[in-house]
């Protein structure tokens, strides 16, 4: 089958972003996402360290260590953009304002819950950042992630094992294999990669999946 | 390209429903957006909550949105003025309904929805009639009343500048409610005097991001334009 | 007796302003204190419609609509003074952010508590601005007043009767005959005006006073 | 007249005592205030609880107080990082302790307390292992839980310019926690790169007034005067 690549699952979520939403790409792969986004669109891109209207990253050596992202990657801003502190940008996040986020994910439940912070080690020395606010306040929170761990295990589950970040907050699923809507109904899958199979894809899902692929009429 | 910008305050308000809660800017006459509640009466909409620090001053704005009879309660911290003589007839009579916030914690519940907070507790008020049959706690020794967020269906508030992203900038003490308005209704539409090129406004000295509003009337703009026509 | 007028009154509640307070003046004879403030002094006057750096009344014909005080009247803004919402006008506020605000009252009780707001006329209607706010947040509230109504009635009393602004928030008050403050004894005299004394201020005050005034050695 | 301003890190930083609740702005490195924490090392205060959006970067700043072993406990919302390696080791050997905020409560916690609000109900962190035994409640249908204000004793902050009455600007995403912890400390120290003469900050574009602020600190005039005294 045609898994994506990391780039083409990043080019896959970016289709789904309408011109004029306002935008928050969390940490790591999805930060990505703005590099598929049309040219020439206005996309309003949140980092929750103070700026909206961020652009791509500065050429070689124009770098300002002033001015970076909630990766702390050195970032531009567009004309229009502006900056704020952390009051007013966690009230665009927990207000509402956001349309959409997109998180990774350690899991995510058949129910939207979602677990991305910590994976629950007594050892590991815990950091959230802004990812509960995130998950709770974004209109649409959206997850991309690679459908199977390392070890083949799936990142889709009945129930998180890991510590949850929000509760039922996730509402699609951007994997290597599939999208996957979270509805009142369940897991809905709305497409599959090439030559991936709904028996195979729930095979290998360990959480009740429902085909909700939509044939054209051509097909 | 997004543009935000309308050059016609009829178009901004055309789909403001009956019942809506109306969040409308201004400290007495300063930062009130005299033009967007003027086309606003044109408009229609009936039964309104306005939320607004006062109930309107002489016969302009807000106090002839009031007399045309379009608002049916009315939450604000100070309606009682000089020249509410428009209100102050209308509350005798029984013809609109009051709710009297102070003036803090007015300003702080339109902060909390506009941030997202479904509560707060606020000392303000607390043992006074405008306390009466609230929630209340002791926090570390001092009192605290149980407040909500005020939510807007609309915001009509004035800036001074703005770009077609929706950033603003405001003229002095206009400023007032204009911000935290901004980010307490779904809706929000801002007339500004002057619409500037995206990039013109100081990045560092926007006052309300663009995100928090959602049309920007040029009052400018729309006035060469009912000059063209006339 | 020698009965302080309005102007006296002012100007000896500015007295009691240390240089460099963060001060805000309720609406009325409180806004007089600003013009007995020594000149060339940094003193730091709010108005909670957003300024902070409030100068005096503009020259006539150099009015600006849009920069007025919490009165409403025309002021200005001295150089290092700027402008903020009411967000953050309210949080300087009740944050205890403000040294002192001085409140007009209605009635002072002698535990502190303050009437400045409503008349309890149920035909009235109520108006309460910022002065719960003022009353709640400031460091040290002071009110002046005069000592008695028109009808010479004591304004401090065992127990207020109209509708409370705030309670136990009154810290000291200036009237035309005395300086008073709240203490957890009770009513302490500080002073009384030139050819009043201590037992007939007492007679028409409706509260229990002290006399706390300070002897100079040399008296 | 009234100047806030100290040309010397050292003497800005003097009475700050041992255990003191110490806001450090900075979001990583940016925003960080180097020099004020160098100075805070220097003059020994120890068993300080430390509030910061991170728990040091490298070696330097933050990471050296701790590593100094001056932070009794920390606040923060993102300890872990690629080069947090001097809190890692202090953490895993028991000798810091660690409340971890999401940065949003962390954010709003800090806000309450400059406002003076005695709590607020959040919606973050709720059915989440970080509002484990905290108070919670449904609010309209959503779900919520009580947090708390976060008050500091001193708030270190970075900013870009400011005045002889503590008025401060920022500079681009260096602002972050500055003005929310700068109103949320009983004393805020500053450390601007340039001291500007009183009225030369435009007054629209103030963003922390001097209220908030008790001590400025030039670092250009500090370094003019090392580079005398050299």
């Amino acid at each position: 089958m045609n898994r994506r690549s990391r780039e083409e699952l990043a080019a896959r979520v970016a289709l789904d972003i309408p011109e004029g939403a306002y935008v928050n790409l969390g940490i790591g792969l999805p930060t990505t996402v703005a590099n598929f986004l049309p040219a020439g669109g206005d996309y309003f891109l949140h980092s929750e360290n103070g700026l909206l209207g961020m652009g791509p990253a500065p050429a070689p050596g124009e770098e300002d260590p002033e001015l970076i992202n909630a990766g702390k990657q050195h970032v531009t801003l567009l004309p229009g953009g502006c900056y704020f502190h952390h009051g007013d940008s966690f009230a665009m996040i927990r207000g509402g304002h956001i349309d959409i986020c997109v998180l990774g994910a350690f899991q995510v439940a058949r129910n939207g819950d979602l677990a991305n912070w910590h994976l629950g080690d007594p050892d590991a020395i815990p950091a959230v950042g802004g990812a509960m606010d995130l998950a709770v306040g974004a209109r649409q929170v959206y997850v991309m992630m690679e459908h199977l761990t390392r070890t083949g295990e799936s990142k889709i589950v009945e129930r998180c094992t890991y510590p949850l970040t929000g509760i039922g907050c996730v509402k699609r699923i951007y994997t290597d294999l599939a999208v996957i809507d979270v509805t009142a109904r369940g897991l809905e899958v709305r497409e599959t990669v090439a030559g991936l199979t709904f028996e195979h894809l729930q095979s290998i899902t360990a959480a009740p999946l429902i085909d909700g692929r939509q044939r054209s009429a051509l097909a | 390209m997004i543009d935000k910008s309308i050059n016609n305050v009829a178009e901004a308000v055309r789909d403001i429903p009956d019942g809506a809660v109306v969040l409308v800017g201004g400290f007495g006459t300063a930062g009130m957006p005299v033009e967007l509640v003027d086309a606003l009466i044109d408009q229609g909409a009936r039964e309104l909550t306005i939320v607004s620090n006062n109930a309107g001053n002489g016969e302009q704005g807000l106090a002839a949105l009031i007399k045309a009879r379009r608002v049916r309660r009315i939450l604000c911290s100070f309606p009682r003025q000089a020249d509410s003589h428009v209100f102050d007839e209308l509350y005798r009579a029984g013809s609109i309904e009051l709710e009297v916030v102070p003036q803090g914690n007015l300003a702080c519940r339109l902060e909390a929805a506009g941030a997202g907070l479904g509560a707060i507790f606020t000392p303000t008020a607390y043992g006074t009639q405008l306390a009466e049959g609230k929630e209340t706690r002791t926090i570390d020794g001092k009192h605290y009343v149980l407040e909500y967020p005020i939510h807007g269906d609309v915001a009509l508030i004035k800036a001074h500048r703005g770009d077609r992203w929706g950033n603003l900038v405001y003229n002095k003490s206009a400023r007032n409610f204009g911000p935290i308005m901004a980010r307490a209704a779904r809706c929000t539409i801002a007339q500004v005097n002057e619409l500037v090129p995206l990039g013109a406004l100081d990045p560092e000295a926007v006052v309300t991001p663009g995100i928090f509003v959602q049309r920007i009337v040029n009052l400018a703009a729309g006035q060469a334009l009912a000059e063209g026509l006339a």
